[in-house]
């Protein structure tokens, strides 16, 4: 997007800093510079904060949920209130956990300290961005606490707009305005990796996790704003009692369906994207490795992001669209699973032959690595026609989604904030709580969701508040399963904690990783790089494997320190 | 002058103003898609109600919709003469092209809210007290509620439009722009000439197509 | 705090992708999409020859139902009792008011009704009516559940 | 607690095969994937002193092997699982049509003879039954695990779904598509019973007469007749308006003020249209007809059918279409009848 322009903007003041000895958090601590900020690390640390919340509400749901289906009768909860409960799950956990986490959090963070750059491109759109956020937050919440909503997270019409007995609208508009947040941040993105990388960082001397995110935002700018005018047509339809959707009026449930799915494919690959980005940035600083194939990772980041807005049909393979309609969906979506496929194949190839150490963070992404793949292969079976048919709306679709959403996704947002955790408080945190939360979360996941895909096959459907009794066992299982997980969960926010008082003071570059921001103080000063950086040469050049065995015979200690 | 913190990763003026300008296409690229998704579900549903459609369209007035195109259209070619007065730093010729520009928006929105009248008043307007029965009074309605919605979306980008016009005319009035500094004029430049190519949109769905039939 | 320096001005990378990058990518992507839907129309032709719906189907006639009859007789419940404890005017004109039934109760125990007939005789009961029950149309077939 | 679903329809057991080879698939692939990651972690882990020589600098040669090899992999099992979905899909003619309509929580099932039952379905085993179905309120999806079908019932138009239950016994129905407050409670069963048990089923439950004889006494209720006969035949209506052609056996078309279309044999015949196109007469057409003749007028003919829509309940409509496509054998040119 260069296009020579004269100068058509103000002068750029010479900006003035403070005694340098001081970082962005204690560079001033008054209320109003933290509602106020335009530092994109603050920005990151109040989303942070809000994302947390959030992701525990919507865990708590969670929690309701599979206490109530530990007996078939459901009796812990009532169906309306188990209707409410998984709506309020899925709606908290997409839009307000998953749609934006990694980006807004680690992305806003780390964004311009990987292009040696002193911010993004629009801080002020940024923290819009953030109160946007949490207005849609608000009256989301106020609407899903006065009375909840019960159409499931897929808001299908005719229920959502004649039959809903909840919230309907408030709800929608509360979507509605989180989804002009995630606009801003896409947008943001964009035209800060366009335009403001330090000198001689070309795009293929890019950290990996930089293209993720810009696929990321491509998916956020193009594909949130039809979910918006789906959401405003069917306030619409629900307030003035109109027919756009509902059948009884001449609409077309069906068209509903087709607007929702097209914002809700490629919303659940801004979902992942971010995580292939940093699970690409932490295999190779712990195999001490060169990024296996980079051109073919950084590729196929953005293939996902062009190929998700042309597979959404294969949510409608049983709704009563045409069969051709069906076919073609189903071999699109096996297309774009070819990405993933190639992704997974060069992590493995980064592993071999290289120096691997053990951290919580590499813990986390050999696990995404793992469970991603497993998710991404249910999807293989969804994606296929005739193995849909039985599978659709039952328990299988929910595993698939949780294993890629949660064994995936979550994992790559906890490794990063593992990895990134020296660079955001310049604490190390406790490496050994570090592990045992690893290996519990993974334990927890797996017993909570691999019980789901034989309930799914065996035809226990989703959204069912009791069950037939022989599916019982199974629910057991994956209820035990999501205990384990609960606390699992709250283990990082204490260790967390704790090493914000006690942790040990971070060097600037604890792990020893290629990459910009590990060339600045740990927590960086308000204008991250006292001079700009330049780049000479490509992403992860770490030392070869001789050289690395040479010194490693001289030393006997695998990681050069600092 | 922004405050420093949010223009000191730029390296020069022309790298702040080339930003923020990609910063505005991307922005108008998202409204495509947004006033996209409504065209996409009109069309779709004018497919399954010709009939209702065509009907309607006949209770559209034709005649305020091309005055108000006309009206649009020369408000977005004065404002692209204010921008080549002021390229030459003339900026008393800019600030008579935008209050030209600002005049005829405002006689857009005025004669959008007559009709809006009319159409009240004939009980256009979907919901109970419907007055059009023809053979698919589900299909009128459905066009009317696509009609209120896309003209309602399209006020209020006018509305936001005038009220950048105005903060830009301000700023103008205050002789903050010159031939070599002039972004803001730029920006809301592309967005006043947004919001015209959308109504050259609506106008055909709303007023023209099925209306011969 | 001490201010300390002026910073330099920034630097950055000029070298960008292009316009040309966009387009050839777009055209690609279309025509690969095409080829893409031809040759699953090319593999499963009798797909094409499915019935979709023959023009718009008029909306069923079908009466919206309770879809939660708890919560509409709750509410049902909750207006009752409301009306039942409040005062109010029943009819200004004529100067009617309805007050709390507690209320209410307590006065008529006291003050009694003033034209209500005495003890009189119970009024015959209708042998008619007496005795019947609607004989309701029996289900065809038992519902397991 | 069994862990095996019974195949209960002729499609189940090759939906099962695919889905084990889908299952074989991926176990393949993680076996692959872990494998080589353990493998590669404890050979390479930090301390090793194992040679590292070596590295390959060019990678294109391994993306292009396993990127083809998982293309070639997709796409076999792409065309398997269309393959079969098209002819999960596609109702063999000579199936036996029940109706189903969906409403909040319960499913009503309607037979052709008249039998009427609530969240039970009772088939015949070894003979393709065709459900055509819809709804009167939301969107709800009928789904029989067993025999590894669903289809959704969409409130407007009618949906079908076939199969061939080749194994007797009851098996689950669920409602699988969110319906509301009691979406799981609109649960029941289908019970498949072999030929003689089915018979027996028809004739111990109490169907009152045809849905067929209960569409004719709607037919003339309605005022269909009027227009197009006491017995749809069809009438030549006043000045100008010219007998149609009588196909012989065809009862004698009867004066009325009205000139309307004969109904005899129009089930499954090609009907020519006002604007040019012809269409097959179907469930849907006959539907559509009865509640907004309007939209498809047919050749020849002013546009004066009244639109019943509002008039007509939906087991209404039932029985009125089962009474006008048993009117009468095909017309001459049968044509392909298409479902
Ligand atoms: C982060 C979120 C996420 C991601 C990344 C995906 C990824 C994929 N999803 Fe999923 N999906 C969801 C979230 C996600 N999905 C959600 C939330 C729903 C349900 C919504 C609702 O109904 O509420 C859903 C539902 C859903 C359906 C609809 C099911 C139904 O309702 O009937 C389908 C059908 O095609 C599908 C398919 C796929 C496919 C093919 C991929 C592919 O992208 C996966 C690609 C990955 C791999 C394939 C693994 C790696 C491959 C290898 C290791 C090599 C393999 C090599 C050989 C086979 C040789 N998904
Ligand atoms: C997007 C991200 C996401 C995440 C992270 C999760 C996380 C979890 N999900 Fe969910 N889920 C969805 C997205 C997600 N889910 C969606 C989109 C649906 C579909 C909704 C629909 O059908 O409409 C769904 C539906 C869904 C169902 C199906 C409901 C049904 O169909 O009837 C189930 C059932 O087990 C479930 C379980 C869980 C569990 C056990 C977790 C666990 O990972 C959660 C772990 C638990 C915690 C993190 C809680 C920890 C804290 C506490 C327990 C109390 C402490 C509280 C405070 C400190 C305030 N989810
Ligand atoms: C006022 C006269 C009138 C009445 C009453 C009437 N019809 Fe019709 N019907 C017509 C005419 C005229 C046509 C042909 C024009 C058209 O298709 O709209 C027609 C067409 C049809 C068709 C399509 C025939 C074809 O060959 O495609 C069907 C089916 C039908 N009517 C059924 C019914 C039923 C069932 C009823 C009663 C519920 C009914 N009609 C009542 C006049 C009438
Ligand atoms: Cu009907 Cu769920
Ligand atoms: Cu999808």
């Amino acid at each position: 997007m260069s296009h020579a322009l004269d100068a058509t903007a103000g002068e750029i003041e010479a900006a003035t800093v403070r005694d340098n000895r001081d970082n962005y958090l204690t560079d001033e601590w008054t209320v109003w510079s933290w509602l106020a900020t335009t530092d994109h690390k603050r920005i990151a640390l109040l989303y942070f904060a809000s994302i947390t919340f959030f992701f525990f509400l919507g865990g708590a749901a969670a929690a309701l949920m599979r206490f109530n289906l530990l007996t078939p009768t459901g009796a812990i909860v009532s169906p309306e209130t188990y209707n409410r409960l998984f709506t309020l799950h899925g709606v908290v956990m997409v839009w307000f956990f998953l749609v934006p986490a990694v980006p807004v959090t680690i992305g806003n963070f780390v964004t311009p300290l990987m292009i040696g750059a002193r911010d993004l491109a629009f801080p002020k759109v940024n923290l819009l961005s953030w109160y946007l956020f949490i207005t849609g937050g608000a009256i989301t919440l106020w609407a899903l606490f006065m009375g909840g909503l019960d159409t499931g997270w897929t808001l299908y019409t005719p229920l959502s707009s004649a039959y809903a007995k909840g919230y309907v609208v408030p709800v929608a508009v509360g979507i509605f305005i989180s989804g002009f947040s995630s606009i801003a941040t896409g947008l943001n993105f964009i035209v800060t990796i366009h335009r403001l990388r330090a000198p001689g960082m070309t795009w293929y001397r890019m950290p990996v996790f930089l293209w993720s995110l810009y696929s990321t935002s491509v998916i956020y700018v193009l594909a949130t704003p039809v979910l918006a005018m789906t959401l405003l047509l069917l306030a619409f339809e629900t307030v003035f009692r109109v027919g756009v959707f509902d059948p009884a009026l001449g609409g077309d449930p069906i068209l509903f369906q087709h607007l929702f799915w097209f914002y809700s494919h490629p919303a659940v690959y801004i979902m992942i994207l971010p995580g292939l980005g940093v699970v690409s940035e932490i295999i190779p600083v712990f195999a001490r490795k060169r990024l296996f194939g980079y051109k073919f990772v950084v590729w196929c980041s953005v293939m996902i992001a062009v190929i998700s807005f042309f597979v959404w049909g294969h949510h409608m393979f049983v709704a009563g669209t045409s069969i051709y309609s069906a076919i073609v969906f189903s071999l699109l979506s096996f297309m774009v699973a070819v990405p993933s496929a190639i992704k997974v194949f060069n992590w493995i190839g980064t592993l071999h032959k290289g120096f691997i150490h053990f951290d919580a963070p590499m813990i986390y992404a050999l696990g995404f690595v793992g469970l991603f793949t497993m998710g991404g292969l249910t999807g293989l079976f969804l994606a296929t026609l005739a193995a849909d048919v039985p599978l659709h709306d039952t328990y299988f679709v929910v595993a698939h989604f949780h294993y890629i959403m949660v064994g995936g996704m979550v994992s790559a947002f906890f490794g990063g904030l593992h990895y990134w955790w020296p660079k955001i408080t310049g604490r190390m945190y406790p490496e050994m709580w570090g592990r045992v939360a690893a290996a519990m979360i993974f334990f927890g996941f797996n017993l909570t969701f691999f019980p789901q895909f034989i309930l799914g096959y065996l035809g226990m459907p989703r959204r069912y508040h009791s069950y037939p009794p022989e599916f019982q066992v199974l629910n057991v299982l994956s209820s035990a399963g999501s205990t384990i997980l609960a606390v699992a969960y709250l283990m990082p926010l204490f260790y967390f904690a704790w090493s914000l008082l006690a942790g040990a003071r971070a060097p600037a570059n604890p792990w020893g990783a290629t990459g910009l921001e590990w060339q600045t103080p740990s927590p960086p000063p308000v204008q991250n790089f006292t001079s700009t950086p330049v780049v000479t040469e490509d992403p992860y050049s770490y030392p070869s494997p001789e050289a690395i065995q040479m010194e490693q015979a001289e030393t006997g200690e695998a990681r050069p320190n600092g | 002058m922004a405050d420093i913190h949010s223009t000191f990763q730029y390296s020069t003026p022309a790298h702040r103003s080339g930003s923020s300008l990609d910063g505005m296409w991307l922005f108008l690229a998202t409204e495509v898609l947004f006033f996209g998704a409504l065209f996409l579900a009109w069309t779709v549903s004018r497919h399954y109600h010709a009939a209702g459609f065509a009907e309607a369209a006949r209770h559209t007035e034709i005649s305020l919709g091309t005055i108000n195109t006309v009206l649009l259209v020369t408000s977005s070619l004065a404002y692209a003469a204010g921008l080549a007065f002021i390229e030459q730093g003339d900026t008393r010729r800019l600030l008579q092209c935008l209050s030209l520009t600002g005049l005829l928006g405002i006689a857009f929105v005025c004669l959008k809210l007559l009709e809006w009248h009319d159409d009240f008043y004939e009980h256009l307007f979907p919901g109970s007290g419907f007055a059009l029965h023809g053979p698919d009074p589900g299909g009128a309605q459905i066009f009317f509620s696509f009609y209120f919605v896309g003209t309602g979306l399209h006020i209020l980008h006018m509305l936001a439009g005038l009220g950048l016009l105005a903060w830009v005319i301000l700023r103008a009035w205050r002789g903050a722009f010159s031939s070599r500094s002039h972004l803001a004029v730029e920006a809301v430049g592309l967005y006043w000439s947004f919001v015209d190519v959308v109504w050259l949109v609506l106008y055909p769905l709303i007023y023209v197509v099925g209306r011969p039939g | 705090m001490a201010e300390l320096e002026r910073l330099p001005p920034a630097q950055h990378e000029t070298r960008d992708v292009t316009w040309r990058f966009f387009v050839i990518g777009t055209v690609g992507m279309l025509v690969t999409l095409a080829l893409l839907a031809g040759l699953s129309a090319l593999l499963y032709p009798a797909s094409l020859t499915d019935r979709t719906l023959l023009g718009r189907l008029p909306p069923s006639p079908s009466p919206a139902l309770q879809s939660s009859p708890r919560a509409d007789m709750d509410r049902f419940r909750r207006e009752e009792m409301q009306r039942l404890d409040s005062a109010g005017w029943v009819d200004r004109a004529h100067g009617l008011v309805h007050i709390p039934i507690a209320e209410a109760m307590r006065k008529v125990a006291q003050e009694g009704i003033a034209d209500w007939p005495g003890p009189a005789a119970p009024s015959p009961v209708d042998p008619s009516q007496a005795g019947q029950i609607q004989e309701g149309a029996p289900r065809t077939a038992p519902s397991p559940q | 607690m069994s862990f095996s679903l019974p195949a209960a329809s002729s499609n189940a057991p090759e939906v099962d095969a695919l889905l084990a080879a889908l299952l074989l698939m991926s176990c393949a692939v993680l076996a692959l994937v872990f494998g080589l990651m353990f493998f590669y972690v404890v050979r390479y882990r930090a301390g090793s002193r194992i040679d590292r020589g070596a590295l390959a600098e060019r990678t294109f040669r391994f993306e292009i092997s396993w990127t083809a090899a998982t293309l070639a992999i997709f796409f076999g099992l792409f065309l398997w699982g269309a393959d079969l979905y098209v002819r999960l899909f596609e109702p063999p003619a000579d199936a036996l049509k029940v109706y189903v309509v969906g409403k909040q929580w319960m499913w009503k099932v309607e037979h052709p003879g008249g039998q009427r039952e609530i969240d039970t379905l009772h088939v015949p085993a070894d003979q393709p039954i065709e459900l055509v179905m819809t709804s009167e309120d939301v969107i709800h999806d009928f789904s029989v695990p067993a025999f590894r079908l669903k289809r959704d019932v969409v409130p407007g138009r009618y949906e079908t779904l076939w199969f061939r239950a080749d194994r007797p016994g009851t098996y689950h129905l669920y409602c699988d598509q969110f319906c509301g407050t009691d979406h799981a409670h609109m649960v029941g069963e289908v019970v498949v019973l072999s030929g003689p048990d089915y018979r027996k089923w028809l004739s111990v439950t109490p169907g009152s007469e045809t849905l067929a004889a209960q569409g004719q006494a709607l037919f003339i209720h309605f005022g269909c007749s009027g227009c197009h006969g006491g017995n749809g035949a069809g009438s030549y209506g006043g000045p100008g308006g010219s007998p149609p052609g009588s196909t012989g056996q065809a009862p004698a078309p009867s004066y009325s003020t009205v000139r309307a279309p004969p109904l005899v044999g129009l089930y499954g015949s090609p009907v020519p249209l006002s604007d040019g196109s012809v269409v097959i007469a179907d469930d849907r057409y006959i539907r559509d007809s009865i509640l907004d003749p309007g939209a498809q007028i047919v050749a020849s003919y002013q546009n004066v059918m009244p639109s019943f829509a509002g008039q007509i309940s939906e087991e209404d409509l039932v029985k009125l279409i089962a009474y006008i496509k048993s009117l009468g054998a095909q017309r001459a040119d049968a044509g392909q009848t298409g479902g």
